[in-house]
């Protein structure tokens, strides 16, 4: 028991987050629908994001924020999850939202100039 | 693999490539360290934490801070205890040491990722120009929608303002608050159909508050000769009038970020006829 | 450690205007084109200045925060002519899009144009592993956007594919960094660069795996590079150019500033890398199978630009097979082959763009007998050709050139290697020729053609250049050597003028 | 000394006239009793020569003129450099490549005058007459490197001289599928059946000699003498091991003229390929077989 | 004074900038070009053998020393290249074909540099320019899309040879570090006998380049439809002097096999001499055969000269004193009298305008100079005593009967008699038979072209005659490839192994029975000249049968009863193994042109697949 307690300390959110990848790769993958490629892609970066998380987070670790009561460094030593991670997760998820949102945007402009949603169907008539 | 490719094969590929790429994840992990041994006391946010870069930089003048072999010894950095609401001035003022990271130790990220969202934004309103057909609201939003949405929308407006003017002290910043104004501005939109925002207004105010921020960088080029350098007095940490800059350029992020994603809200609700002729 | 912060503008300058031109674009929309153009402009003769009359290797320092604590930019060699490039380049396809961009929302279309070249610069400047992260994601979503932009539907399937393929590239590299700095707790490249073999080889590997193949999509390797073809033709052409002739050139520089300076073992005569498998070799592998598969594809087309779509992929194979040999000549051929690409194919997709738009059309067929039609652009377009097939006395002579001597010197499979590139070649020699062929035939009876002034600038500059490259290779060859020492000795090129006192041990 | 030598050729050519003419005569008296005729009388074709000459005839024009003459002339010129017994005018020019090529100009001189006359009888003979040439150069060639390799020279004196002191040194012992294929390919050189379809008479109106008539057909005989003294010479220098006088050569020469006057009287006409496969199987294989043997 | 060695480069290339200006003036252009070969010419005088002249071009900080060097072979080469270009432009001054002087300028520059450089750097990019120019000249073609298309293929093949060369010096100069053509040669020698195979593969590299630029038998598809489609004039330059380039090549290369230690030998030869040497010998056989059955003249003549140059490639591949001495004099052969040939016909078609042999006949009347030459030119083609082909023809056969090798020498025989029958066939139907009322207007060329063509057939029977005029240099390019050349007799000799030819004794041989053959011709009775069309037919009026000149005259389908023997060979086409690799690299390339037509969701399965390699590929490393 202790051993799974553990293990899942340690691993959890790296599995997590990997099951996400993967999860969000199967969509974009398999998925003929452009939103749900979208989606997919979208799940890709979550699970990034959260593996991202992950590597900065340690079970003992404190929030990386000076308040009164929080102390990040205890006899010299940093206590707290390491921070610049988080940041770097801030920036991806802005970027995952412009992606995102241009992505939506060409999807909705498929739709009006192609008819269809069906990535096998935009194409153009000649090659 | 081509374009008629049968659904199950797709699946099938899809599954095994995928199930290699896990397994290859989790044998590389295996070398990573694990749980509590992720040690940020070996990482540069150890100095960040500690608001202890100069004292690095100086070591490494000295020749101290790599060892033998290149590798850094990031835990003999000596430290100076911080206090909350005490210490003085600190590299960097700020108490939420993530905010002090995106902003100030790596503030040129945050420019490029402010960049980011308004090419998205642009791009998103490049692909929608034309003239304006209709909106897409398809039902009469009732009284109460119209009326809450508009209080409401004064209360989360503040709310957004408060969570970017306090990003240096608590979680948040400009990202959060200006994601929580457009939110108020999409309430706008779905309580009264046919709302226009004022268009003038969301670009002037995009353009002036990006601007902003990058006059903030120059005046750092200009003043202490580095781009995006800290002009300002940091304070005391805790103290809402402090960590510098960082104010400043949330102040300016949370409204430009207010106002592009007003900008693609818009954008994407506005049926148009485009102007290529 | 030589600091000139002042080098910050090269990104700040066109920000700012970046963000500004919605407001110019309220006094008039010509005066947005003009604004991206001054802007470039200022970019291109600024780093006309770094690149001749300030000193460099040099370094930009952001918000004080000396590296690896802080960012940084890394101007040497390679970055301040690389910018120069990007730079000057970006400016002529301005020119070009002042008469080019008439309709749809030219505004907005200038601020991605300018944030598409200024991110390419920032992709070559950057000392930052994450930042060059942030500045690829910044040519990417303009490149998205630009790409889609044009009256034609195809465009749209086009930015589609290149969206979705690209988004997962950006994902793998962002899992590879993230993977390196679990190990090294740092991001900044000079730092990893001379710690990389302080990590576990099996995670290392696999990171350099991530890494490579996420920046492989952008530098249009072969698995990685289906978007190619259909983003480059449904483009409207000032962007097809801007893609080939830009973001090409920032694209193969960060994948082998990740794969020879940060992965790359310093000493011995040929650059190799740490890890398990040798990612110069894979690279080798990759490149010689783009250029073999993007040669025979560009062989049966009969559009034009795609066509032109195809060699590029071969050429940036060609471009990497010169990198990945990894000695200094082989570099060189590298980097000067992808001067002379980016200027030549950039003209061919501008030459194309103004024949389409004065209505001759971009398949072969309309080609026949441009010569009488019209002389400027025939002769333009057939320098480019010469130029892309490595004729003697045009820029591209040289740069294949050294990239088959380099790969002779280094033997081995090498050998074998540039033997197949060489088979690639005669086959891309045969269409270019049969395009020039086609184009001065003379029993084609068609009325005569003018060219517009706007785009016969840029067009002329670019084909003036190649020829000149053709006949002083020193223009380039001075740069390109320099650059290949850079990247060529990781330690006494880069690291070292980043932090010096790792010298210290 | 220049004027000695001259008189000697001349005297060479007018040998070479009489013997060939005789042999033509000859043939026609044996050829004729061997078809239980009469024949003519052997000096026929002396009689014939003159008559011929001095008719009134037409011509096609001055390329008619000097390829006729350039039929003659050049056989005469190549008979000259034959050694033929005590008769060597030039010993140290006697290569037997150089006497092929010369002969060569007859050929084309003769070519091109019956082909400018604009008659296609002609130059379907011609054509007929260089495929056949084709065929049996090829074997003739086989034997003639032959012998070159076996007798370590290329000059026919030397070749000669080679095979002297009695019988059994003779090529004709010493190379014998050498031989025989020379023997084939002479059939085929000298015009006899069954490869005579050059000028099969009855297809193609005599073919090359269809517009020939009185002096230029006169030339055309002459041709033909010099052809058959000239080819016949050959052999026998080159198998026969020369001779010590000019009787015996001349005789020498009849035995294989008879030879092929025999062939020539029993045997049809061959159709062109056919003669053309015929010559590259048979006589071709004896000559590399006798290539090989001398080789190895 | 050894830098006037340059000035042989540089004269050509000013005038061609000349020319190019004045180009739209097609006379001036010719004027410009012929004074510049003839400049070109004078200049020769000056250069002597042994010269030599360095110049260190100073490249990006490394010195690359081009370096210039006269030999035995490089000066006889030039003196025979370039008089031969000034007579041809000499005619070319009042011709109308769309042959650009300019572009002969830069190939006489760079014709001067290949033949005069002893550094690899200088050869590839004389190479280089040669071989562009020269394409682009094919362009200039009577029938465009033709010329357009065979320009095309050898555009196709020079570039395949010169990335092979290219490949073949920075692998040299990568052993040796030396750009020196003889340092190179000496030091492939010097190790010949440890690594063979090293240097048969390095040697073999430039072979090819050299071997395509030759046309020799697997690389010689692009000969005729380039020689065919050239423009007129430029045909005798291309066959001429610029087929001499590979041969050139070869004969750089050549002393190396003397010192094959480590390899086996057959028939006394190094083996690699031997398949080479069969090479050679294939190459003068097939393109006999093949020149048999052509209806367009020009094409029939090339197949003619690749022949040709299978024979040359033949005897130096023997490399003995007498092989070496046969191949350089039949290069000089081939170029007089096939650029004598290819002079007469464009001659021809720029009167008739055709170049199919069935629609033209009986042009001797018409042309009788022209006529003349062609007859004097296939008589030295045919090898014909006294005129200029006969020597070499009859040294080849010797070197090879030297080397005990019978069967190639049969065949070479066959081709030669071949070559008879396929020239023979030329002449006819150019030149003899029935003449087309088409061409009764038909003059003869103007007087410039006729000059020249005095000029072409005074030299083929003066070389015929004294050929020690040629064989004394030649003996001197011999002793300095390291063989020891063949006794010099009087001029007239031509001294073999076996036996001697004087072959002005022949002259006057023939002489005196072309004398006593006329006076038995005119003492003779009268004869009467008649009309063309007043030829036996059995009793009957052409006309009745409704005969014209054009039906009446026999040059369609002239050899076809061979033509079935043949069959079998036809059916094997090299052209087919190119056009076979063509088609398929097409092929391929529709088939890889599939993975791109595909949806983005394929893409993204690409590149996760490519990465899955990868991670396979790190897990097995």
């Amino acid at each position: 028991m202790q051993a799974l307690q553990i293990f899942l300390q340690n691993w959890i959110y790296l599995i997590g987050a990997m099951a996400i990848f993967g999860i969000g790769l199967y969509i974009t993958l398999t998925n003929e629908n452009i939103f749900k490629i979208i989606v997919g892609l979208d799940i890709i970066e979550s699970g990034t994001n959260l593996f991202m998380t992950a590597i900065a987070w340690h079970p003992k670790a404190v929030m990386p924020i000076y308040t009164a009561t929080n102390q990040l460094v205890v006899n010299g030593k940093v206590v707290s999850a390491d921070p610049l991670p988080q940041s770097l997760v801030l920036t991806a998820i802005v970027i995952g939202l412009g992606t995102t949102a241009l992505a939506l945007t060409i999807a909705v402009k498929i739709f009006e100039k192609y008819g269809t949603l069906d990535v096998r169907k935009i194409k153009e008539a000649k090659r | 693999m081509r374009n008629d490719t049968p659904a199950l094969v797709k699946r099938i590929t899809a599954l095994s490539l995928i199930t290699i790429l896990l397994i290859g994840f989790f044998l590389a992990f295996k070398e990573m360290p694990k749980g509590s041994a992720v040690n940020v006391n070996q990482r540069v946010s150890r100095l960040y934490v500690m608001k202890n870069v100069e004292t690095a930089t100086k070591m490494m003048e000295n020749g101290k801070f790599f060892a033998k072999g290149i590798k850094p010894l990031r835990t003999d950095v000596p430290y100076t205890p911080i206090t909350f609401g005490k210490s003085k001035n600190l590299e960097d003022g700020a108490a939420n040491v993530v905010t002090s990271i995106v902003v100030d130790y790596r503030g040129f990220d945050t420019l490029g990722e402010v960049t980011v969202l308004f090419l998205a934004a642009t791009g998103v309103a490049m692909l929608l120009f034309g003239k304006e057909k209709k909106r897409k609201n398809k039902t009469e939003p009732s009284l109460i929608m119209y009326v809450g949405t508009r209080i409401s929308f004064a209360i989360i407006f503040l709310f957004g303002i408060y969570i970017f003017v306090h990003g240096h002290l608590t979680p948040g910043g400009g990202f959060p608050g200006g994601a929580v104004i457009a939110s108020g501005i999409l309430g706008l939109f779905l309580g009264k159909n046919g709302y226009k925002p004022n268009h003038l207004g969301l670009k002037v105010f995009e353009s002036l508050s990006g601007m902003a921020f990058v006059i903030i960088g120059l005046t750092g080029l200009f003043s202490v000769h580095s781009f995006l350098a800290n002009f300002l007095p940091t304070g005391v940490i805790g103290d809402l009038y402090s960590a510098g800059f960082i104010g400043l350029i949330y102040i300016a992020i949370g409204m430009k970020v207010g106002a592009e994603l007003s900008a693609v809200v818009n954008s994407m609700i506005v049926d148009v006829e485009e102007e290529w002729s | 450690m030589n600091i000139f912060n002042n080098a910050a503008l090269l990104i700040g300058v066109p920000l700012l205007f970046a963000f500004s031109i919605p407001l110019f674009g309220l006094i008039s929309k010509e005066l947005a084109k003009w604004v991206t153009l001054l802007t470039i402009g200022f970019n291109a003769s600024f780093s006309f200045y770094i690149l001749f009359a300030h000193k460099y290797p040099t370094m930009v320092v952001m918000g004080n925060w000396l590296p690896p604590f802080g960012e940084n930019l890394y101007i040497g060699p390679v970055a301040a002519f690389l910018v120069f490039v990007i730079s000057m380049i970006g400016l002529l396809i301005a020119i070009y899009n002042l008469w080019a961009i008439k309709k749809g929302d030219v505004i907005r279309f200038s601020v991605l144009f300018l944030m598409f070249t200024a991110g390419a610069s920032g992709i070559v400047l950057t000392g930052d592993i994450f930042n060059l992260f942030i500045f690829m994601e910044i040519t990417g979503i303009s490149s998205y956007a630009l790409a889609a932009f044009g009256p034609e539907r195809r465009a749209l399937g086009g930015a589609f594919k290149f969206l979705v393929v690209s988004s997962i590239g950006s994902t793998l590299y962002l899992m590879g960094v993230t993977l390196i700095y679990t190990q090294l707790g740092t991001l900044n490249i000079a730092e990893i660069a001379a710690r990389i073999n302080q990590t576990t080889p099996g995670l290392l590997t696999f990171a350099g795996i991530l890494i490579i193949s996420g920046l492989a999509v952008e530098a249009e390797l072969f698995p990685f590079n289906g978007w190619v073809p259909d983003t480059y033709t449904g483009a409207i052409n000032g962007v097809s150019a801007s893609l080939s002739g830009i973001a090409a050139i920032s694209a193969v520089y960060a994948l082998f500033r990740i794969a020879m300076t940060v992965f790359g073992k310093s000493g011995g005569a040929y650059v190799s890398t740490y890890g398990k498998i040798d990612l110069m070799a894979l690279i080798a592998l990759l490149a010689t199978a783009t250029v073999i598969i993007g040669e025979l594809s560009a062989l049966s087309q009969k559009n034009v630009k795609k066509m032109l779509a195809y060699s590029s992929m071969a050429q940036m194979g060609l471009i990497a097979v010169g990198f990945s040999i990894g000695n200094k000549l082989g570099v060189y051929g590298g980097i000067f082959q992808l001067v002379n690409h980016s200027i030549a194919k950039s003209m061919l997709f501008l030459i194309v763009g103004v024949l389409v738009a004065v209505g001759v059309g971009e398949n072969i067929d309309d080609f026949k007998g441009l010569w009488k039609r019209n002389p400027f652009l025939t002769l333009t377009f057939s320098i480019g050709a010469f130029s892309m097939l490595g004729f003697p006395l045009f820029g591209g002579f040289w740069s294949k050139f050294s990239i088959v001597a380099a790969s002779v010197q280094r033997g081995g499979w090498y050998d074998f290697i540039i033997g197949l590139v060489l088979f690639a070649s005669v086959v891309e020699a045969f269409y270019y020729l049969r395009i020039v062929a086609y184009m001065f035939a003379s029993d084609v009876e068609l009325p005569k053609v003018k060219t517009p002034i706007t785009p016969a600038i840029p067009i002329f500059i670019l084909a003036v250049s190649i020829v000149a490259i053709g006949i002083f290779p020193q223009i380039v060859g001075t740069f390109s050597a320099q650059a290949a020492g850079e990247l060529t000795h990781k330690m006494s090129g880069y690291i070292l003028h980043v932090i010096p006192s790792i010298a210290a041990h | 000394m220049i004027f000695l030598k001259l008189l000697e050729g001349i005297g060479v050519g007018l040998l070479s006239l009489t013997v060939g003419l005789l042999f033509m005569g000859l043939a026609r008296k044996i050829t004729a009793r061997i078809q239980r005729r009469y024949g003519p009388p052997v000096l026929q074709n002396f009689i014939d020569v003159f008559k011929l000459f001095s008719k009134q005839s037409i011509s096609h024009g001055f390329a008619f003129d000097l390829g006729l003459v350039a039929g003659v002339s050049a056989l005469l010129a190549a008979v000259v450099f034959l050694p033929m017994g005590q008769i060597n005018l030039f010993p140290h020019n006697s290569s037997l490549i150089m006497i092929i090529y010369l002969m060569t100009m007859a050929y084309l001189g003769m070519a091109m005058g019956v082909s400018s006359s604009g008659n296609p009888n002609a130059t379907i003979g011609v054509a007929r007459a260089l495929t056949m040439m084709m065929g049996y150069e090829l074997p003739f060639a086989a034997v003639i490197f032959s012998v070159y390799i076996f007798a370590k020279t290329g000059s026919l004196t030397n070749i000669v001289a080679a095979q002297g002191g009695g019988f059994l040194n003779w090529n004709m012992v010493r190379l014998p599928f050498g031989f025989l294929a020379a023997e084939i390919a002479l059939q085929g050189m000298l015009g006899e059946k069954p490869f005579d379809m050059a000028i099969a008479p009855a297809e193609i109106a005599s073919g090359p000699m269809v517009e020939l008539g009185g002096k230029y057909l006169g030339f055309g005989m002459l041709q033909h003498a010099v052809g058959i003294y000239l080819e016949t010479g050959i052999m026998v220098d080159l198998f026969l091991g020369g001779a010590s006088n000019i009787w015996i050569f001349v005789t020498k020469q009849f035995e294989l003229f008879f030879i092929a006057l025999l062939i020539n009287a029993v045997l049809p006409r061959f159709k062109i390929e056919d003669g053309v496969k015929f010559m590259w199987k048979v006589p071709l294989l004896l000559g590399v077989i006798q290539a090989l043997i001398v080789v190895l | 004074m050894n830098s006037n060695i340059i000035w042989l480069v540089f004269t050509p290339l000013i005038g061609s900038a000349i020319a190019a200006i004045l180009y739209r003036v097609k006379f001036l252009d010719r004027l410009v070009t012929f004074s510049t070969f003839a400049i070109t010419l004078l200049l020769l005088f000056s250069v002597h053998v042994g010269q030599s002249y360095t110049f260190n071009l100073n490249f990006m900080g490394k010195i690359i020393p081009l370096s210039w060097n006269v030999t035995h072979l490089s000066i006889f080469m030039l003196y025979i290249s370039v008089a031969f270009g000034t007579l041809l432009t000499f005619y070319s001054l009042m011709d109308k074909s769309r042959m650009k002087g300019f572009l002969l300028l830069l190939i006489l520059a760079a014709n001067n540099w290949i033949f005069t450089t002893n550094d690899m750097v200088g050869f590839f990019f004389a190479w280089e320019l040669m071989g562009w120019a020269s394409i682009v000249s094919v362009l200039g073609g009577r029938d465009e899309n033709s010329s357009r298309h065979a320009a095309l293929y050898y555009a196709m093949m020079s570039i395949a040879g010169s990335y092979s060369m290219f490949f073949g010096v920075f692998t040299l100069w990568k052993l040796t570090g030396s750009l020196s053509i003889s340092t190179n040669v000496a030091y492939l020698s010097s190790i010949v006998g440890m690594h063979p195979w090293w240097v048969l593969g390095i040697v073999s590299l430039f072979f090819v380049t050299f071997m395509i630029k030759a046309g020799i038998f697997p690389f010689h598809t692009w000969v005729p439809m380039a020689y065919a489609y050239a423009p007129d004039t430029f045909t005798p330059f291309l066959s001429g002097v610029m087929s001499k380039y590979g041969i050139y090549g070869m004969l750089l290369f050549l002393p190396i096999s003397l010192m094959e230690k480590g390899m086996p030998a057959a028939f006394g030869l190094p083996w690699v001499n031997y398949i080479f040497m069969w090479i050679g010998v294939t190459t003068a056989v097939v393109g006999t055969v093949l020149a048999f059955f052509q209806d367009d003249v020009k094409k029939l003549f090339a197949y003619s000269s690749f022949s040709n140059l299978g024979y040359i490639v033949a005897a130096i591949s023997l490399f003995s004193s007498v092989g070496v001495t046969a191949g350089i004099y039949h290069a000089f052969n081939h170029l007089l009298f096939k650029g004598a040939l290819f002079i007469t016909l464009a001659a021809v078609i720029s009167r008739t305008g055709t170049s199919k042999m069935s629609e033209m006949g009986g042009l001797w009347r018409k042309m009788p100079v022209t006529f003349f030459t062609f007859f004097i030119g296939i008589a030295s083609a045919a090898g014909i005593p006294p005129f200029n082909g006969f020597g070499s023809k009859w040294l080849i056969y010797q070197a090879m009967i030297k080397q005990h090798l019978p069967f190639a020498t049969v065949m070479l025989f066959l081709a030669s008699t071949g070559a008879f029958m396929y020239l023979f066939k030329a002449f006819h139907s150019v030149f003899l038979g029935q003449r087309s009322a088409r061409y009764d207007n038909v003059k003869e060329v103007p007087v410039v072209g006729q000059i020249v063509e005095y000029l072409l057939m005074f030299a083929m029977i003066f070389f015929g005659v004294q050929p020690g005029y040629i064989l004394k240099p030649i003996g001197a390019i011999v002793s300095s490839m390291g063989l020891k050349p063949l006794p010099t007799m009087a001029n007239g000799y031509v001294t073999g192994m076996f036996s001697n030819v004087y072959v002005p004794l022949i002259s006057w041989s023939l002489a005196i029975s072309f004398t006593v053959g006329f006076i038995l011709f005119f003492i003779s009775a009268k004869h009467k000249y008649v009309s063309q069309s007043d030829n036996y037919t059995a009793g009957q009026i052409p006309e009745e049968w409704n005969l014209t000149p054009e039906t009446y005259q026999f040059s369609w389908k002239f050899y076809e009863p061979i033509e079935g023997i043949f069959a079998p060979f036809f059916r094997i086409k090299i052209d087919g193994f190119f056009r076979g690799l063509a088609n398929w690299t097409a092929a391929t390339s529709s088939a890889i042109k599939e993975i791109f037509v595909s949806n983005a969701q394929i893409y993204a399965f690409f590149a996760v697949a490519g990465l899955i390699i990868f991670v396979i590929a790190g897990w097995v490393a």
